[in-house]
């Protein structure tokens, strides 16, 4: 086998890489990884030049190749890395093959979990204030199959833990990075992006994603107003 | 009763805002301007039918029918006695924190509904060596109903009650029916048939007790994958057919839905 | 994410499956495929036609076109069936990313680390109680993967077991000995607890932080990164 002599293109090794990885990897571990073995042997020293911008370039010809030429999969980013995965066209008949059963969240941990990933970090009072009704299960489901965890603790009295998204929360819905999540609901996320640390802040935030829910007309403005109040004497 | 014979415990994760939002959307009501009368009696029927199949249900139901009944009543006020020094905007108004507090659920609502669109496409997209994110073995399923909506389920069930036959003073024919031989003619009647429609299932039943069995050896049933539910439209007729228990892991408890047809109130 | 809904040409599928299959897949196997998920939805019946000439067509087709573009894996008939695999000539990045940044521990599993390498001897009922959720589950993983161990029991009624760290426990996350612990402060977990956003920390940490062992992951991932190390090794 002389083929392993050969020395491959940069486009070959990351490919190579992407496939092998078994998890999404950014272009910065692909770097360090060329790097790593640059320094390791002085044969493939050359490709320690890469740069980020280099190695985007091949995976972003790498991503054109495959859609072109019909392979059926092709590379995609998702959870902040890069990854082979199959075509979603393909899916019946991998699901077919492999004989798997989908995991879906029911429509409470949907929604659990849609006010985890647009109001983290979050209290469970909060939440079920938000759901008005209890969550404690749902929250735990969640969490065992590492939709979410634990972020961190409340400063409020009984330090109540913080819940968040984990990056599997990414993978399973196919997001890039929690960026995407303003795609879904941009109004929504434009609270969380401002300093989500104080809870007054929030309410100010209230009022710029209240305004996209439908049958709102000209009495939106005041409607927001107050619900700025309700908002800050429920969380005090 | 003799569905206590087969108790079926099923617990309702949805919460009482989700009734509120499912009344508000079936009569098309402003969400603004709520008709507090009509919602809050609709609301208790629904309170009601479900205190009488025994679910499973969270004290926050109770809570917000006391909450309903007190606007009401303050609905009720003479305009003069409320606030007379203040302007008239939306903070007098006695359904304001509740419509506040539904306009902040019903976005996460939206959104889960987006997810859940995302969830299924996934589905369909595997890594290499079949990884796939979203099919990953749970242990614990949950308590979960498919296709329709609890609510929905109830409504219809309502529905059939009222055309049921009035109950008959000293009637000993109760016994005759229990969730247990139920589940046994449902299950017989969906392998059979196919499918059949939920407003066609008690067609000949005499008595409230077979009705109510009937009805609650369903939402066992559809708990336990046994059979689905499928609606067509909104609010529309509910069709019952075989289901798949192998078919998807729902995680979570509450209502799902399916791929087709899938309907959340 | 309409895509989903697109028919997707023989070849497509014929790529996809060899993708996903996650073991070597003959023609045949791809025909009873084929044809399960005709017979099952009337709308990709035409595939049921396809011969096992012409599933091998597309094989080759694919194979040929995979090499051509460089890509830096490919189909290849190992033992029976076909399956991807990476060429030969990129092995040595493969192992070295295989090696340095295996898969990562579960974020349960992390957490209950960290909670038992600072709090150590901890009985199980301790770490719930930080944690807020049942750990009996990931302790056993843990200890499986000899990450953890009982280092003896509690006087406490009950007489519970206290868990500790192993030997292994400091290889996998780099330490010299347990006060290494202290330098570090929580820091390694803590900031893995960390929405893990950023591109860089999620580097960082998998590289400090992470070991082979993938407790809670698939099997089926780490299966397929042993069988991809194994193959690197043999070939370099």
């Amino acid at each position: 086998m002389h083929d392993a002599m050969r020395l491959p293109a940069l486009r070959e090794i990351i490919g190579a890489l992407i496939f092998g990885a078994n998890r999404p990897i950014t272009a910065r571990e692909l770097r360090q990884c060329l790097q790593e073995v640059a320094s390791e042997d002085s044969e493939v020293a050359v490709f320690a030049e890469a740069s980020i911008k280099d190695i985007e370039r091949e995976i972003r010809a790498l991503h054109d190749e495959l859609q072109l030429r019909e392979t059926g999969f092709g590379i995609y980013e998702v959870s902040g890395g890069w990854r082979l995965q199959s075509n979603v066209s393909c899916g019946r008949w991998l699901k077919n093959l492999l004989k798997v059963k989908p995991q879906r969240l029911s429509q409470p941990a949907l929604e659990t979990m849609a006010i985890i990933a647009y109001r983290q970090p979050i209290s469970k009072a909060e939440i079920e204030t938000i759901r008005g009704v209890g969550v404690s299960h749902v929250i735990k489901q969640l969490m065992e199959v590492q939709l979410v965890k634990i972020v961190g603790r409340s400063e409020l009295p009984g330090r109540p833990f913080l819940y968040g998204t984990t990056s599997r929360f990414l993978e399973h819905f196919g997001l890039k990075s929690l960026q995407d999540l303003e795609q879904i609901g941009p109004r929504v996320f434009t609270r969380k992006m401002q300093a989500d640390t104080g809870e007054t802040d929030q309410t100010e935030d209230d009022a710029s994603s209240d305004n996209q829910d439908d049958v709102v007309e000209e009495t939106d403005k005041s409607v927001v107003s107050d619900n700025e109040k309700g908002q800050v004497d429920e969380s005090a | 009763m003799a569905q206590d014979e087969y108790k079926v415990d099923l617990e309702v994760f949805e919460g009482p805002l989700d009734l509120l939002l499912y009344l508000i959307r079936k009569d098309e009501v402003d969400i603004y301007d709520i008709p507090i009368e009509r919602i809050t009696n609709q609301y208790m029927e629904y309170l009601g039918v479900m205190q009488m199949l025994d679910l499973n249900i969270a004290g926050e139901f109770i809570v917000m029918a006391a909450t309903l009944m007190m606007i009401k009543s303050r609905m009720l006020l003479p305009v003069e006695d409320q606030n007379p020094e203040e302007e008239e905007d939306e903070g007098d108004d006695p359904r304001w924190d509740l419509v506040r507090q539904l306009v902040e659920y019903k976005k996460y609502k939206d959104i889960a509904g987006q997810l859940q669109e995302r969830e299924y496409y996934q589905e369909h997209v595997f890594g290499y060596g079949g990884s796939n994110a979203g099919a990953k073995d749970v242990e614990d399923p949950g308590v979960a109903l498919h296709d329709v909506n609890l609510f929905d389920l109830i409504s219809a069930f309502q529905e059939v009650l009222k055309k049921a036959p009035p109950e008959e003073l000293g009637e000993i024919a109760e016994d005759r029916f229990t969730v247990a031989d139920q589940i046994d003619t449902v299950l017989k009647t969906v392998r059979t048939d196919g499918h059949i429609r939920f407003s066609q299932m008690f067609g000949r039943m005499a008595s409230r007790n077979e009705i109510i069995c009937t009805f609650l050896a369903v939402l066992e049933l559809l708990r336990l994958r046994q059979i689905s539910a499928v609606q067509d439209d909104h609010f529309g007729d509910i069709l019952i057919q075989p289901g798949n228990p192998d078919e998807a892991m729902e995680l979570g408890e509450g209502a799902g839905s399916s791929e087709e047809g899938a309907v959340h109130a």
